[in-house]
């Protein structure tokens, strides 16, 4: 049972039959073709001799334990070292209980106690799993919209929630799809010097005052945006066009030189 | 009872896709009582339990939310086009469990309850968003932690973390089952 | 009037996205005359338009669907609106994923990860205070720089940016070979 990825719900048919029935199949009686964990394992082996898990005897328990290790079939060999290693802490208990004592030992001393914890615990939530596990197969049946009706007028909900997997798992996705795209090889297209000279005059005509980092924010490669710094560099160079910077920080403008005293002024 | 109360909140309730709860509706109907609005309620509950209903109100995640009733489970599959929904593997639900009772957990600490290595139940659970993660632990490696999600609330109907199986009730299933084990 | 139909039918109309058509309910209510599919939706739509009803089923796109009655607009939109979060489509996600993992980083940084032009999406996202603009680069066109937001913290329920899984992390949760855990 562990083995298989996903259980088919109840049959439908059966809706209306408690599904605690169905749940009662999961306890140990019937059960088990492979324990999946060694917790589970041992709880089995507890109940099947009927002994009080407050009470282990290590010795006895170890000895079953061990023999399910050895047949292999029984267990889930994906969890093997998981296996191995409660055969070890049976195995050190049970050294620890041959150590000769001068007086008994207090509860807290018992060198069981670490294991009887965990199996307490594990226990419990066994068998919470069985009691929701009928929850689950009722509200399996039952269906949620997952959408908003539709109201008097326009609605536009997207019906999207983030989360901080969400986000991280976004990430993670575009990175690996980026690993696989960088092996091929992006070519931005080429843009001679003259044609971009040609755009920047047309629209410093057109404009009068042109924004620096407004028109190289507007390229789409940084290619092109370097071309257009040179050009514009050309163009101040040759007296063309003027470039000023009224602060530290602030934009740049750019405009065409069409009166050389007028313009003279700005500089 | 007041009736446009009872309208008003049916469309309410109907209308959202999150379970409703008893503060919006109170912050939305202004002027009325929590317990009018409660009463109102449970009367359109009532009414929706009524044989010849499809579709019922229920309480889960803190407030409420309608649904449809199981007993039509397989002609909505059928014109939704879907399969049957699968239920958690044991490996799945006995991680969502050890995650329910003892959040804040780390990957760590679940795998020590469940006595195996738990990260791709964990895994599965998130992608499923029954559960979330809240933060890292504040001890060597900062793990993250985990908590279950209000999905999870809405997966088991749960009202909230209270509604999980007490102690008590685990106490009589583990009664139960040792008393059937000792039968012959 | 065939009161298990109804309940069916009620059932149908309210789980559908689309308008159900009478076509669709005679292929998954098999052995039922469409008459009677017919005059059980009838008597649904009467019982919803009386008083103290806040929905009803409305016909649409040749078939029935549910609907909030024109009373309840003003109401329906407010809680519509205090539910609403800030929800992101899958462009956003991204994006946003890309700002908040590689701050600062300029629109043309974030769109080189993604592969795809983000100026739209990093308009929404500010727009939704998830990121802020912290200056300029200093490089060519001295492009924009972005950062998140204190608002995108406080909407994960995060102290502070290392609260973000690592992508050591998250590649370790997603890499998880399935085989070694049944899916839950």
């Amino acid at each position: 049972m562990p083995e298989t990825p996903v259980e088919e719900a109840p049959p439908v048919e059966d809706a209306s039959v408690p599904p605690s029935a169905e749940a009662a199949s999961d306890g140990y009686q019937v059960r088990l073709d492979v324990f999946e964990g060694p917790l589970d394992l041992l709880l089995f082996l507890i109940r099947k001799k009927k002994i009080d898990i407050h009470d282990i005897p290590i010795a006895a328990i170890t000895r079953d334990y061990l023999g399910y290790l050895d047949r292999k079939t029984e267990i889930n060999l994906d969890r093997e070292a998981e296996f191995v290693f409660i055969a070890a802490l049976l195995i050190y208990i049970k050294s620890q209980m041959l150590l000769p004592r001068e007086t008994d030992l207090a509860e807290h001393e018992d060198p069981r106690r670490v294991l009887i914890d965990r199996l307490v615990e594990y226990e419990k939530v066994k068998a919470a799993c069985s009691l929701l596990r009928e929850r689950e197969d009722v509200q399996i049946l039952q269906w949620k919209r997952d959408f908003i009706p539709p109201l008097h007028g326009e609605s536009e909900l997207e019906p999207v929630e983030l989360s901080l997997f969400d986000l991280a798992e976004s990430f993670f996705r575009m990175m690996k799809r980026r690993e696989a795209d960088d092996t091929r090889v992006i070519r931005g297209r080429d843009v001679p010097i003259e044609v971009k000279m040609k755009e920047l005059v047309t629209l410093l005509q057109e404009r009068h005052v042109l924004d620096f980092l407004e028109y190289f924010e507007s390229h789409a490669s940084l290619e092109e945006a370097l071309v257009s710094f040179f050009c514009i560099l050309e163009l101040v160079k040759s007296r063309v066009a003027v470039a000023v910077q009224d602060e530290l920080f602030q934009t740049i403008r750019v405009w065409l030189r069409k009166d050389p005293h007028r313009t003279a002024a700005h500089e | 009872m007041n009736n446009s109360l009872k309208a008003l909140i049916e469309s309410l309730i109907f209308v959202s896709q999150e379970p409703v709860t008893l503060a919006q509706l109170g912050t939305i109907v202004e002027g009325v009582e929590a317990a009018e609005i409660e009463a109102a309620i449970e009367d359109l509950i009532r009414e929706y339990e009524a044989e010849g209903r499809g579709i019922h109100i229920i309480r889960a995640g803190g407030g409420w939310l309608y649904s449809t009733k199981p007993a039509h489970d397989r002609e909505v599959r059928r014109l939704l086009q879907i399969e049957r929904k699968n239920r958690l593997s044991s490996a799945g639900l006995e991680t969502l469990a050890a995650i329910a009772y003892r959040q804040p957990v780390t990957q760590s600490e679940v795998s020590a309850i469940r006595g195996v290595d738990s990260t791709g139940a964990l895994k599965t659970l998130l992608e499923k968003k029954l559960i979330k993660i809240v933060g890292r632990k504040k001890a060597p490696g900062n793990p993250l932690v985990y908590r279950t999600s209000d999905e999870f609330l809405l997966y088991l109907g749960l009202d909230s973390l209270d509604g999980l199986p007490s102690e008590a009730e685990i106490a009589k299933i583990l009664e139960e089952e040792k008393a059937v084990e000792a039968e012959p």
